[in-house]
């Protein structure tokens, strides 16, 4: 696509609009790539000092102002587990029953996609109270890696649906009706050809829904805890790397150095469960050979 | 023509059939499941903003001289219109450029820069609020003092926010034009349009859903900012005259005060959680109703 | 064809089976377990405290939770938790139903920015410019600048103590900045060098050992640092309690005891707290 | 083709699964009525099937659709010859193609799509409610307009099918791979490539693997959709032949504007017109019948467009 481009710009150079157009859209990333760089930059130049080792494989000592994070790594990866294995299944069904099973005018999808906009919009804080009040107290899972998973699985809902759902409406319906007229069934349509297909749109909502997770703070206050021990099981509580980073920079004085480390710590697990995405569901769409 | 013995047997296809309707009754469950969470946490802050809403009523949340809990006051209006201030002010800076760096992404940039720069997009949406918020504090916030103290403002709110936001539309903006078909660009660019004209007339009501999508996601992710809105705006209880005047918005006001708060100042906030989701409700609805349109 | 579904299956079962073991792991033998919530300025302490705890105490596990004062009361209260962390004086109707034990002593210091020439304030005049009579600093002999007033959001227990000592309702105070913590208070002070505000003492003198741009003014005449309040001049400081319901368990009791005990006033110290007598 | 996603309104009954279809026939790329450049019309073919009796496959009887209460078509009756190839033919907008999603019930993927009378495959009355459209879907195989091959290998785009009816056994899947790609005369084009993903094949062949996927499940009736109007003349006169093999041991079913390829391959032609609000079946007869001596007046004025 973006040879044919070329050539169509080589003829019109002359046309300032579109020089303008040209530079705005160039000019708008390199804004965006500055202010990204500005702050990663602020991250790295004051975290980089503090990655070593030991940073990454001791405990925290005198709270947290020096030592590791290891349990807190191992805490904040717990509770993404925890989430993404709630979020995914709970999520792709629903995506799959609004994209593939629902009419646009059926007023069980509405009221769902209605539901999901303003869950969409529901502050961290209101999700960690009510977190704390469903998980914590009512079933009783106490401050618990569990608690906080299944409250971050809430919040990560709405993009993961709406994306995924974006991802098997892009579907075209030639494979629906090429597969129905061989007497395929619906599910093995879906498993075999729709959700291969979508898997994109998946992807996307896969990344958004754990940078959304992974960056939650108030909300896992009030559920996975405040503990930095090394959590044993999914009910013992867990301190996340965002919470930790939070106390150090607002309630530790001296906390500083290890706030900014633990933040570059979180953007390479970030990194790491991006990259990971990308490359299983590339190698589950190479030998499927999908149409892209 | 040769023909071949092929035994197929009905039991089979019955079976499969079957696994369509185990298949939708899953979906049901898991979409109800998804649907009444909502419900939920809406029934759980009613539940918990009663005991202020019989004593008080729901009158003097608005016209209460201030917002002092400790002295029975309870305005919330105030915070109502700097959420409002700060999610329009940074959605309507965000929207443009996350769309405009998903065409650059999609038609502009040659794939290497492209892949960079998505990967770099994925990343700012996985910085945590609370990194924005601490380097707001530390870095933005003085610069804007250095232009007109005291530097926590609605405009360092509405900056943090916008490149807060900013990924979620991007990020969605890309996937919707990417699943545009080749066909309508080629039959763009046949008829001569430049590249500008074919974006503008062709890909963007191509992906009106998907951009639609992207902006309802990232005006549910502004309204819902707490940690980096809490520590930028200075969390003023007033209505801010100018985009340099200190604001508090209702999540900054939950989280600033839940640690402390008792009895009726507890309620009184689950009261605001309530306000912000009447808030959400009505954006949804709104974007429902340009949407049929 | 078979290499990709088996490829699947091997993603999701490690998955299940990791998050299966960790749960197994958890139901080892006879764990005797503490849950300490509330104030989150005391919770490092208590943290650290409970650490030394329990290397002390074989196969004891102390959770220490935050969530604010009022919820380490509630859920003492509530037998919810077995103790409460309070970071203020208890009000007289919340004394009787709980037993308090104090474990260290907080000042509160008015800082400003460390460019501010300003040697001291009266009491009066600090009252004047948190209620907005005076807005400028050149009226309390400072340079023409406006000033920049930082006040802690309600509820908190230093706003209270600093109301109580300076006589004033929330709702005089005209603040430009409203702030949570006292980090966000001093990085707000440091960035603004027409700023003041008023903190813990003990975190303030360690920015200020660690060369952060404020300064610490004098209260009632008196020089505010650890040692004037450890030795009572100073007039403004809170007591940091632990809270328990009225029948604490005997583990309770012992952790209160260690944890008022000499052993550990060097955690206190390196919490930057004032070490009870 | 704009399409909106399906609906799902009764949740008990599994076989009203909707999608969103509008009218495949309204809006079908114009045909491109370039003459066909075969030399020889082989009339002979025709000769052969007139004289025996040949037996019915499919009946309709009253057979009308209503789209939201719109009539597509209404009151078709007719009788489908097994073995034989029936051409529909008539102007665009007139239900030929709505007809042809009746027979498979490819029209419950339609919402808002309603049908009344009866359909009868042998002695199965295909509209029954009750029915199993999975069976049904595998004995009336579909070929569409717009070749659509699945997104995976050639080798996989017939598997598939075969895997989801049963067949499991590899060598039993191979070797009706290499009969049926035989048959379509596209083995040896792609017998060393059968990993190959099949977007990569053009549209003559993606339509012939699309037929050779359809007589891998040995339906005994096949719904063509105008098969030969997306592709260009030489693939045309190949997938033509391709459906003149078919004839004795399938019923095809082929819905087209070229009427020279009617004459050509049909044993059987139906013409539907655009009469009073909706489709009418106008006229049915064996091929040289309604080409030579047509009984209704607009058969004879369409019929001679093409001779004008």
């Amino acid at each position: 696509m973006n040879q044919q481009q070329k050539t169509n710009n080589k003829k019109q150079t002359t046309n300032n609009k579109q020089l303008i157009t040209t530079s705005l859209v160039w000019s708008v990333p390199l804004i965006i790539t500055a202010i990204f760089f500005w702050i990663l930059g602020d991250i790295i130049w004051h975290g980089i000092g503090q990655i070593s080792w030991e940073f990454l494989t001791t405990a925290t000592k005198d709270a947290g102002r020096s030592g590791g994070i290891a349990p807190i790594i191992v805490s904040t990866v717990l509770i993404l587990a925890v989430c993404l294995t709630v979020s995914i299944p709970l999520g792709v069904g629903t995506a799959i029953l609004l994209a593939e099973f629902t009419r646009e005018e059926n007023w069980f999808g509405r009221l769902v996609r209605r539901s999901l906009d303003v869950l969409a919009g529901v502050p961290s804080i209101v999700f960690g109270l009510f977190g704390n009040a469903l998980f914590v107290r009512i079933l009783g899972f106490k401050y618990s890696i569990l608690s906080g998973g299944l409250t971050l699985a809430c919040m990560v809902l709405p993009i993961l649906i709406r994306s995924a759902e974006e991802g098997l409406r892009a579907v075209p319906n030639d494979y629906r009706f090429g597969a129905a007229c061989l007497g395929i069934c619906r599910t093995s349509t879906l498993w075999h050809l729709l959700l291969p297909a979508a898997v994109p749109g998946l992807l996307v909502g896969l990344v958004l829904g754990v940078g959304r997770a992974i960056a939650e703070t108030a909300a896992l206050l009030f559920t996975s805890g405040y503990v930095d021990h090394l959590p044993t099981s999914l009910l013992d509580s867990g301190r996340s790397l965002s919470i930790h980073i939070f106390d150090l920079s607002m309630n530790i004085s001296g906390g500083d150095p290890n706030a900014y480390g633990s933040a570059l710590v979180l953007i390479m697990l970030l990194l790491i469960i991006n990259g990971m995405a990308a490359w299983i569901t590339h190698r589950w769409l190479e030998n499927r050979i999908l149409y892209r | 023509m040769t023909l071949w013995k092929l035994k197929i047997s009905s039991l089979f296809n019955r079976l499969q059939s079957q696994a369509d309707l185990l298949l939708i009754s899953i979906l049901r469950i898991l979409a109800t499941i998804t649907g009444a969470i909502v419900l939920f946490i809406v029934f759980f802050l009613i539940l918990e903003a009663i005991p202020v809403l019989q004593d008080e009523g729901i009158v003097p949340f608005f016209t209460d001289s201030s917002w002092n809990p400790a002295e029975g006051l309870y305005n919330l209006t105030p915070m109502l219109l700097g959420t409002l201030f700060v999610t329009l002010g940074s959605v309507l800076i965000a929207t443009p450029l996350g769309i405009l760096s998903a065409v650059f992404c999609q038609y502009y940039a040659p794939a290497k820069i492209a892949y960079f720069y998505r990967r770099l997009i994925e990343l700012l949406a996985g910085i945590p609020s609370v990194v924005y918020g601490f380097w707001g504090l530390v870095v933005l916030v003085p610069l804007i003092n250095s232009i007109n103290p005291p530097g926590t403002s609605l405009l360092a709110g509405i900056i943090i926010l916008t490149i807060m936001i900013l990924p979620t539309i991007a990020l969605i903006a890309d996937a919707s034009f990417a699943k545009i078909p080749e066909e309508y660009l080629i039959g763009a660019a046949s008829l001569g349009l430049s590249q500008w004209g074919t974006i503008v007339g062709v890909v963007f009501p191509a992906a009106k859903s998907g951009l639609f999508t992207g902006v309802i996601l990232e005006t549910g992710r502004a309204i819902g900012e707490t940690m980096a809105v809490l520590m930028v705006c200075g969390n003023v209880v007033q209505i801010p005259r100018s985009i340099f005047d200190p604001m508090r918005a209702l999540t900054a006001n939950i989280a600033l005060e839940m640690a402390y708060a008792l009895g009726n100042h507890r309620s009184a906030l689950f009261v605001s959680g309530l306000g912000l989701m009447g808030m959400i409700i009505i954006l949804v609805v709104a974007s429902e109703i340009i949407n049929e349109q | 064809m078979h290499k990709k579904q088996s490829f699947a299956f091997s993603l999701v079962s490690l998955l299940c089976l990791g998050l299966l073991s960790c749960s197994q792991a958890g139901s080892n033998t006879e764990l005797k377990k503490l849950t300490i919530t509330g104030s989150t300025t005391v919770a490092p302490l208590a943290n650290e405290i409970a650490k030394r705890f329990e290397s002390e105490n074989a196969n004891v596990r102390v959770d220490v939770q935050t969530g604010g004062s009022s919820r380490g009361l509630y859920d003492a209260e509530q037998g919810l938790a077995d103790i409460g962390m309070v970071s203020r004086a208890l009000k007289q109707e919340e004394k009787p139903n709980v037993l308090t034990f104090v474990i260290a002593q907080d000042g509160i210091g008015i800082i400003v920015n460390k460019d501010n020439d300003i040697k001291a304030l009266s009491d009066e005049q600090i009252v004047k410019i948190y209620t907005g009579e005076i807005e400028n600093w050149k009226a309390v002999g400072g340079k023409a600048a406006p000033i920049t007033v930082v006040n802690k959001a309600e509820g908190h227990s230093t706003l209270e103590l600093f109301l109580k000592y300076f006589k004033l309702k929330n709702a005089q105070v005209k603040p430009d900045v409203v702030i949570k913590d006292n980090q966000q208070g001093i990085k707000t002070v440091a960035g603004n060098k027409d700023a003041i505000g008023y903190v813990s003492i003990g975190t303030a003198e360690y920015s200020i050992a660690n060369g952060v741009a404020i300064k610490l003014l004098p209260v009632g005449g008196v020089e505010a640092s650890t040692k004037t309040v450890g030795d009572g001049s100073f007039p403004l400081f809170r007591p940091l309690n632990l809270v328990t319901n009225t029948s604490p368990s005997p583990l309770t009791q012992q952790f209160i005891d260690f944890a008022q005990s000499k052993e550990v006033h060097d955690l206190v110290e390196a919490q930057n707290f004032v070490p009870i007598q | 083709m704009t399409l909106s996603k399906g609906d799902f309104d009764d949740p008990g009954d599994l076989d009203q699964i909707f999608l969103d279809l509008v009218e495949i026939e309204n809006n079908q790329m114009s045909n491109p009525q370039t003459t066909n450049n075969k030399q020889q019309i082989t009339n002979n073919q025709q000769q052969i099937t007139n004289n025996k009796q040949p037996t019915t496959k499919i009946q309709t009887e009253k057979l009308s659709l209503y789209y939201r209460a719109k009539p597509a078509f209404e009151d078709v009756t007719m009788s489908i010859a097994t073995g034989c190839i029936t051409a529909l033919v008539g102007p665009s907008g007139c239900g030929k193609s709505s007809f042809l999603s009746c027979l498979n019930r490819l029209k419950d993927l339609m919402p808002h799509a309603r049908v009344e009378g009866s359909i009868k495959l042998g002695d199965l009355e295909v509209l029954d409610p009750k029915l199993d459209v999975i069976a049904l879907r595998r004995r009336v195989g579909m070929i569409f307009q717009k070749p659509n091959p699945f997104p995976l290998s050639i080798w996989k785009n017939i598997a598939f099918p075969l895997r989801e009816h049963g067949i499991k056994n590899r060598e039993e899947i191979d070797s009706i791979v290499e009969t049926t790609l035989q048959d379509v005369g596209l083995w040896d084009e792609v017998k060393d490539r059968l990993k190959d993903s099949a977007l990569a094949l053009s549209g003559g062949q993606q339509q012939r693997l699309c037929i050779a996927r359809a007589l891998a499940l040995q339906p005994e009736a096949l719904l063509m959709d105008e098969p030969c109007s997306a592709l260009d003349p030489i693939s045309s006169s190949i997938v033509e032949d391709l459906i003149l093999s078919l004839r004795e041991k399938y019923t095809v079913l082929i819905v087209t504007h070229n009427l020279a390829q009617a004459k050509r391959i049909a044993d059987y032609v139906a013409l539907f017109w655009f009469q009073s609000g909706s489709g009418k079946l106008i006229e049915f007869g064996s091929g040289k019948q309604v080409f030579e001596s047509p009984q209704h007046s607009l058969t004879e004025a369409y019929i001679n467009g093409i001779r004008g």
